[in-house]
């Protein structure tokens, strides 16, 4: 309905393969980046920017990063957390070992650390396939919050365990610490998703990205025309795992503040984000984002209307959360395998050809 | 370079010397012998067949050729050079590439996109360049899409180009995988069953591809193939086999003559 | 002969009693696994359902009492009776099959033939729901839960076993429990074994996993055996739920046998009955020992968290099926 | 003789206005093409490049100035490159119809003696070789797609890049003898020759001088105000005169672009990425859209399809006003823009007609509902009149004085008369210079002062001053009692219902009227499905009761209609029979543009006509027909004829 296609046609392969092939999407999208950019900013406030925005934008880091992995590649891993985890305690070694270190770089590095970490428990994906692997990086979870928990040096021998985030300051800005604005920290998260999400899209739509494909959609063929199985799995994991490395460590730096590993990256984090990537939709980045928006908004309207609305105990409210998301994952995995992604292509297809049904 | 004795076939092509070689290739799973002491060449620029009855071991073999199995015994001579036991993906660089019996496209990519798969071994851009996308990856990117679509429109498929390959009827899925095949530009085709299941409409056209091919491209095709009269059109040579072991050598005529073929084909013991 | 030897066999003998019950979860595993390719990650929670409804239904608890008040404003928590542990069980059975029936119906008949890391994915979300559902149900605080078996160190063997040692040692220390358990888990999995080896129906369960029509000719319909293995998943769940529930109380924590039982399942096969017994008893034993001989020494211990997860994964990188899974033989 | 300007000097020939397209409108898309996944884009200066090299290739294969030089292949650059260069060189390019079989294209070849073919792909390659024999003249052939080409002889076969690639290396050899050639045209020269697929006979070579074209290209350009922004589809034959026109004429005049799909099959898709501003299509296109459209809709949800259907019934209502300029209430104004926005819009938009700021129907009449459909929805849609003979143009409908039963009125410098039998006559800038090989029939035509005759019976309204088309003059005849015999007129009627695609109606010298009548196989083949109706066949189909039934609801409803006008009421259809097989070119029943060969037809069904008037109820035939691939075959059947009630004379003279 919206849409007016007529006219519309490509001279050149550079434009057909363009990101955004129809103009009404191309402004929809430029219209986002300006809302994003010039005006959330001036309306955000402390409650929106912890409670949606800075969660929202982390975890949509984190959400392309495991449908890189598990989406585009098809290895299902279960270790988010941990990874997330390694990221967060990597910016603390860094920011206390090299104070005068930019906090971009800290944070970037904190990736590749993460990444390196991440190819370490790939490579059993070499000879383990399906959920034998999901299984196996479960190993990776539990023995990476472990390792924090047990190893002093990790959070350099503070008492409570804990490790913080000290301030640290970019162009002039607090992004970290206590006296932060919620602006800023707001548009620092949102320089790093916007970046990796459009690095994220065209790794997927270069050579890169149809190797991992073909090695999710049949690995055996995808060696015989010439894919590398080590080093497509590997280059996922690695790339994965950098995303998800900094997010964990936005996380911790800039979004918590403080952190201890276990209730901070426990499994339940590994869940969280292969549930945005279920919902959202596999194998499509703006499912990443959509499933980010959804599993952080969710529970925060439950918690409006059951506490705020109906003054329940907040306790039940979560119950209601675990049995709702539960009961969602099911749903879309019967209804919608590639979740909110699919139904937004169909919906869109269906204005595209309107008034016509198909 | 030794001298190599090329020929000429009735309808003008000259056939070169050998590609690929084996010799006294022995094949066991475990107990099961699946290819017997065989060997067999396959010539530049020539239509080469393999044929016999269900588990004669021709799968096998051109698995061995493309090195998803490696034989007990026996070498197998890339233009008369003995071949280094390889991974599969390090042959397709070799420049051999093939097509499978039950179809193994990339089911949730696009036509376009599975066919673009088979040019990977001509991309180098590395990971890095695609980060940025913009410049050498884009390039490349277009460079390899102008030739994908000549392939596309070789095959005639363009109407199905951004459709998923999951979506596709049988026969043109076939079409799709041969594409990707094709898109290697390899010095030597592997096909196996090209034509299984397909109506006898589908059958000609798919013959006329792989006709098309070998003559505008000269590629050399290695094909296995259950309907005998197919193969007698379009094969220059075939290799027959039953029960692991080779049974027959030469043109489609000798084949049709020779005693062991008939037997195994009008079908003396099993089906 | 020095102290250490003998507590280390004390502590073998524990790792044995823990991985008994390990193999016993890891068979609930195996069971579902072959008779419908399904990994149940749910297996867990569905011991800490188990074990929930049991304690509720043993002290009266009214169910949903929190959400019934928050709604209609009451104070309603109990009924006001206890019942018998005998009854209570049986219930719990009873709320546990009716479970695997709600199960195929609603879940497992829309997913047949999908892809086994889907189904994988669709238990995590059952065990989300069960979570929750549990907690709404009969409350999240740790419950106790006591079915009559005696607790704390068994003197008996202590008395028996403190000859054995120097001055320094005072017998082996066993949790009455532990043997317990040990001994009811025990009978229940050679019971299971048993059971799917010499009946018909536990024949076609391990038929369906390799061809459903071998399945059918026994005369036992896919959706039938389904609910079968659910319901034997269901009941495993309540003796381990039992087990755990009585010694460390009912809460959430209990979901995470199931994560101990992953390894086993990767070092045994997941496709193996003697593997999951087997591999129960090595994680079992490996964990315990590694612990005490490694771990507290030199790691500053609680190993057990990810040790039996190492172990498994540096099994598989080797082999791949694990101990007693077929061979997978890649064809193209 | 016509008093009508000369044409500037400097534009009185193709190559010229190339040469000025390509200075004037250098970087401008002058062709497009669908091929490889996009459009392949040619600018004006890359254009004269290329044809340029193809002319002198041309040279260089010894090509003289006179050379017949045929064109078969579908629309594509190539091919209106071949022409221009073939009149680059002073030769005359001779487009055919790529998908006439081999016999037919040889009569061609042969007629105008060709020495040069420029075609597609192998197919028309061997076409050709299999005719070769009876082509002594024939020299050289050219062919676009190499593929499987590479076994042929290549004495006198080229690759067209081939003999491109030639001429740009020997330029400085021949770039002189061009330029020689190139000054040396006039507006006199031919500048093309195009065979009518005459309704009877053998087709006939119409020649055109330059000035013909591009005069008349001059006129229409002007009269719709055609400018370089513009951009067309070209998709209809290039052998029809049509195509010339719009697609070499006019665009080398105005240097607007002209885009080639990518195949027939995709014709559809590939008029929706481009969304031309000016288009031509047959009634029949129209047609076939508004009942695919409507089909389409039939799947929606129902709230969807009322709003649909509510909005449409609005548009009908206020459309065409608001397209004229007449006054409307605001409500209506209001109404009819939320209409655009939810169906009018989406709905041109998907069908790629939205951006069409000219369109033109003509060769047969279109049915007034249909009309009115697309021009309710804010298309300006138009009909003109015109035949080979005149360029095309002969009378159009000038903006917003556009209705479905006129042609419109005479198009600039064209002077129309009208015969005292009825037969209309015109004189103008484009009338052809001459048969080809054929004085007596050019004599026959055109006479003396250039008034050509249409062959058509009509005559302007007193009011409106608008042309009106009844019928071919011939086919005007007297019935048996004397009374006017307007089968045409008839017919037009007829297949204004969805379900006919073909009507053949009967009567000359007969007491009454009878018709053949052929089903639109979608249309009907629909409602059957919708009313869950099996059936095998075609010819199974258009045998089934219910489906005589409704057709002869259709005959009763026209008879009705015939019966108000007093001359035609001799025209009603007594006695009906439907075809068991359609009306096809490859059969001869039509001609390649679609137009009912009526002898032909009448001989080759006389059994079912001796049928139709013998009073019998049903009759057994055996038809031989042509499949695609020239094999040919037969199949028979026994037709139901069917009475349709008539107008009884008392009741007309009571009202």
């Amino acid at each position: 309905m919206l849409y007016r296609e007529a006219g519309v046609f490509k001279t050149s392969y550079a434009k057909d393969q363009e990101t955004f092939p129809i103009p009404f999407d191309k402004a929809g999208y430029f219209l986002a980046l300006i809302v994003a950019f010039g005006v959330i900013p001036f309306l955000v406030n402390d409650y929106w920017a912890n409670a949606i925005l800075l969660p929202f934008l982390i975890y949509a880091i984190a959400a392309i990063g495991l449908n890189i992995l598990t989406g585009y590649c098809g290895q299902v891993s279960l270790g988010s957390g941990g990874f997330m985890a390694v990221g967060a305690y990597a910016t603390y070694k860094l920011m206390t070992a090299f104070p005068d270190l930019n906090m971009i770089i800290v944070i970037l590095l904190a990736g590749l650390v993460t990444a390196f970490v991440g190819v370490l428990f790939g490579l059993p994906s070499l000879r383990i396939k399906g959920f034998y692997l999901a299984v196996a990086t479960l190993a990776a979870q539990f023995f990476l919050v472990w390792l924090f928990n047990k190893i002093p040096w990790f959070y350099n021998y503070s008492a409570s365990g804990q490790i913080s985030a000290p301030e640290r300051v970019v162009l002039g800005f607090e992004v970290t610490g206590a006296n932060a604005q919620p602006a800023v920290i707001y548009l620092f998260c949102l320089c790093f998703t916007v970046a990796l999400a459009w690095v994220a899209r065209n790794l997927t739509r270069s050579n890169t990205g149809r190797k991992w494909m073909a090695i999710r959609d049949m690995d055996i063929a995808a060696e015989i025309i010439g894919v590398n199985p080590l080093m497509a799995k590997l280059s996922a994991f690695a790339v994965s795992s950098f995303y998800i490395g900094v997010a964990g460590a936005l996380l911790f730096s800039v979004y918590l503040g403080a952190a201890e590993v276990g209730e901070a990256f426990g499994i339940q984090k590994s869940f969280l984000v292969l549930f945005m990537v279920i919902i959202g939709g596999l194998g499509s980045i703006f499912g990443s984002f959509a499933g980010a928006a959804f599993m952080v908004l969710f529970p925060v309207l439950l918690k409006n209307v059951m506490v705020g609305q109906l003054g329940w105990a907040t306790d039940i409210a979560a119950h209601f959360e675990f049995i709702i998301v539960g009961a969602l994952i099911i749903i879309f995995l019967i209804v919608e395998p590639h979740g909110l992604a699919a139904l937004w292509r169909i919906a869109k297809e269906k204005l595209r050809l309107w008034p016509f049904p198909h | 370079m030794n001298a190599v004795e090329t020929f000429t076939t009735p309808d003008g092509r000259t056939i070169g010397g050998p590609v690929m070689e084996m010799r006294n290739i022995t094949l066991r799973f475990g107990g099961v012998v699946a290819i017997k002491d065989i060997s067999f060449d396959i010539r530049e620029g020539e239509i080469r067949a393999i044929i016999g009855p269900n588990g004669a071991g021709k799968s096998s073999m051109l698995n061995v050729i493309n090195g998803f199995y490696h034989p007990q015994e026996g070498e197998v001579f890339d233009h008369g050079k003995k071949r280094a036991p390889m991974r599969p993906y390090q042959i397709a660089h070799q420049g051999i590439a093939r097509t499978f019996q039950n179809i193994a496209l990339f089911k949730g990519m696009s036509t376009l996109d599975n066919i673009m798969t088979g040019r990977l071994t001509h991309m180098k851009s590395g990971i890095l360049s695609h980060i940025l996308w913009k410049g050498k990856a884009e390039n490349e990117e277009v460079v390899n899409r102008e030739k994908v679509e000549r392939i596309i429109d070789f095959l005639e498929i363009q109407t199905i180009r951004k459709t998923p390959v999951g979506r596709l009827p049988y026969g043109l899925q076939k079409r799709v995988e041969l594409g990707r095949a094709l898109a290697a530009e390899p010095k030597l085709l592997l096909l196996d069953e090209p034509m299984a299941g397909m109506n006898v409409e589908e059958k000609e056209d798919m013959s006329r591809f792989i006709l098309d091919v070998n003559d505008e491209f000269g590629t050399t095709i290695a094909l296995i193939e259950h309907d005998m009269g197919v193969v007698m059109d379009i094969a220059d040579r075939v290799v027959v086999m039953d029960y692991g072991k080779k049974i027959g050598d030469g043109t489609p005529d000798e084949v049709r003559s020779n005693q062991d073929v008939i037997d195994a084909y009008l079908g003396v013991a099993h089906d | 002969m020095p102290a250490g030897f003998y507590f280390g066999i004390e502590v073998f003998l524990n790792g044995l009693m823990a991985g008994v019950m390990y193999s016993l979860v890891a068979l609930g595993f195996v069971l579902i696994f072959k008779a419908s390719g399904i990994f149940n990650y749910a297996q867990g929670v569905m011991a800490l359902f188990a074990a929930l409804t049991l304690v509720g239904l043993q002290n009266g608890q009214v169910p949903f009492a929190h959400l019934i008040n928050a709604i209609f404003g009451t104070e309603v928590h109990h009924f006001g009776w206890h019942l018998p542990v005998f009854f209570a069980i049986l219930l719990t059975l009873g709320v546990m099959v009716l479970f695997a029936f709600l199960v195929e119906k609603l879940i497992l008949k829309h997913l047949v033939n999908q892809e086994p890391i889907i189904l994988f994915m669709a238990c995590i979300g059952l065990a989300y729901f069960m979570e929750g559902f549990g907690d709404l149900m009969w409350g999240s605080e740790i419950k106790k839960l006591d079915v009559g078996i005696p607790q704390g160190g068994n003197f008996w063997i202590e008395e028996v076993t403190s000859g054995l040692g120097g001055d320094g040692f005072y017998g082996f220390y066993l949790d009455t429990l532990d043997i317990y358990a040990t001994v009811i888990a025990a009978l229940l999995v050679i019971s299971l074994v048993l059971f799917s080896q010499y009946t018909k129906t536990g024949r076609a369960l391990r038929a369906v996993a390799d061809d459903h029509q071998a399945a059918l000719s026994v005369g036992i319909s896919l959706r039938a055996i389904w609910v079968i293995v659910w319901t034997i998943a269901g009941f495993v769940a309540l003796v381990a739920g039992i087990m755990w529930g009585s010694k460390s109380g009912v809460q959430f924590s209990l979901s995470l046998i199931a994560l101990k039982a992953l390894p086993v399942l990767m070092l045994g096969g997941f496709t193996s009955i003697p593997g999951a017994i087997v591999g129960g008893l090595i994680i079992g034993v490996g964990e315990k020992m590694f612990e005490f001989l490694i771990g507290v020494p030199f790691l500053g211990g609680a190993t057990e968290n990810w040790f039996a997860y190492m172990l498994a994964l540096m099994f598989l990188v080797f082999r791949p099926q694990g101990l007693f899974g077929e061979k997978i033989i890649e064809r193209v | 003789m016509t008093t009508v300007a000369a044409l500037d000097s400097a534009l009185d020939s193709f190559p010229k206005l190339l040469v000025r397209n390509a200075t004037k409108f250098g970087n401008r898309p002058a062709y497009r093409e669908k091929e490889f996944g996009i459009w392949q884009s040619w600018t004006w200066a890359e254009a004269r490049e290329e044809v340029e090299a193809l002319a002198l290739g041309f040279l260089d294969l010894g090509m003289k100035q006179g050379d017949h030089v045929a064109i078969a292949g579908r629309n594509r650059p190539y091919f209106y490159w071949a022409m221009l260069a073939a009149q680059y060189v002073g030769a005359v390019p001779v487009p055919v119809y790529q998908d006439a079989v081999a016999e037919e294209m040889a009569y061609v070849l042969d007629h105008c003696s060709a020495k040069y073919a420029v075609v597609e792909d192998q197919e028309q390659v061997d076409k050709i070789l299999d005719v070769q024999d009876d082509l002594p003249n024939l020299k050289q052939v050219l062919y676009v797609d190499r593929r499987g080409m590479r076994k042929y002889d290549h004495t006198t076969l080229h690759a067209y890049d081939s003999v491109q690639e030639a001429g740009r290396v020997k330029r400085d050899e021949f770039q002189p003898e061009l330029d020689r050639r190139y000054a040396a045209a006039t507006p006199d020269d031919t500048c093309v020759m195009l065979y009518t697929s005459g309704t009877t006979g053998r087709p006939k070579g119409v020649v055109m001088s330059s000035y013909n074209m591009l005069k008349t290209a001059k006129n229409s350009a002007e009269f719709d105000k055609l400018s370089e922004r513009d951009s067309i589809l070209a998709y209809l034959p290039m052998a029809w005169v049509g195509d010339f026109i719009f697609s070499m004429a006019q665009a080398c005049w105005t240097g607007f672009t002209v885009n080639c799909p990518e195949s027939a099959e995709t014709m559809q898709h590939d008029l929706r990425e481009i969304g031309p501003t000016y288009f031509f299509a047959p009634p029949r296109f129209f047609e076939g859209l508004l009942t695919s459209v409507m089909i389409r809709m039939e799947d929606a949800g129902k709230i969807k399809r009322r709003m649909f259907h509510k909005y449409l019934e609005h548009a009908k209502r206020v459309g065409p006003d608001l397209l004229d300029g007449k006054p409307v209430s605001f409500g209506d104004k209001l109404k009819y823009q939320i209409g655009k926005y939810l169906v009018y819009g989406p709905l041109l938009n998907t069908l790629g007609l939205s951006k069409m700021r000219v369109g033109y129907t003509a060769g047969e009449a279109i049915g007034p509902e249909i009309f009115e459909f697309y021009r309710s929805l804010g298309i300006n849609l138009k009909q003109l009149y015109g035949q080979t003979e005149a360029c095309v143009y002969i009378t159009q409908q000038p903006d917003g004085e556009v209705r479905a039963d006129t042609v419109g009125v005479p198009s600039p410098d064209v002077e129309v008369r009208i015969s005292d039998n009825g037969e209309v006559f015109y004189r103008s800038p484009g009338v052809f210079q001459s048969y080809y090989k054929n004085p007596e029939s050019t004599a026959d035509t055109k006479d003396s002062e250039g008034w050509v005759a249409t062959g058509d019976a009509g005559f302007f309204e007193k009011d409106s001053g608008h042309l009106r088309i009844i019928d071919r003059a011939k086919d005007v005849g007297k019935m048996a009692d004397g009374s006017m015999f307007a089968p045409k007129y008839v017919e037009n009627k007829l297949k204004f219902f969805p379900n006919i695609l073909e009507a053949v109606v009967f009567g000359a010298g007969r007491d009454e009227c009878t018709a053949f009548i052929n089903i639109d196989l979608t249309a009907v083949g629909n409602w059957a499905e919708r009313n869950n109706i099996a059936y095998a066949s075609y010819q199974e189909l258009a045998g089934h009761p219910q489906v005589l039934d409704t057709i002869q609801k259709h005959l009763e409803e026209v008879n009705a209609s015939v019966a108000q006008d007093e001359m035609l009421f001799g025209c009603q259809v007594h006695r009906f029979l439907v075809l068991h097989k359609e009306l096809d070119a490859d059969d001869g029943e039509l001609t390649r543009t679609r137009k009912v060969r009526r002898k032909i037809i009448e001989e080759k069904f006389d059994v079912l006509l001796t049928g139709l008037y013998d009073g019998s109820d049903s009759v057994f035939v055996e038809t031989e027909v042509t499949y695609e691939d020239g094999r040919k075959g037969s199949i028979s059947a026994t037709l139901a004829i069917r009475n349709a009630a008539v107008q009884a004379r008392k009741i007309l003279e009571a009202a």
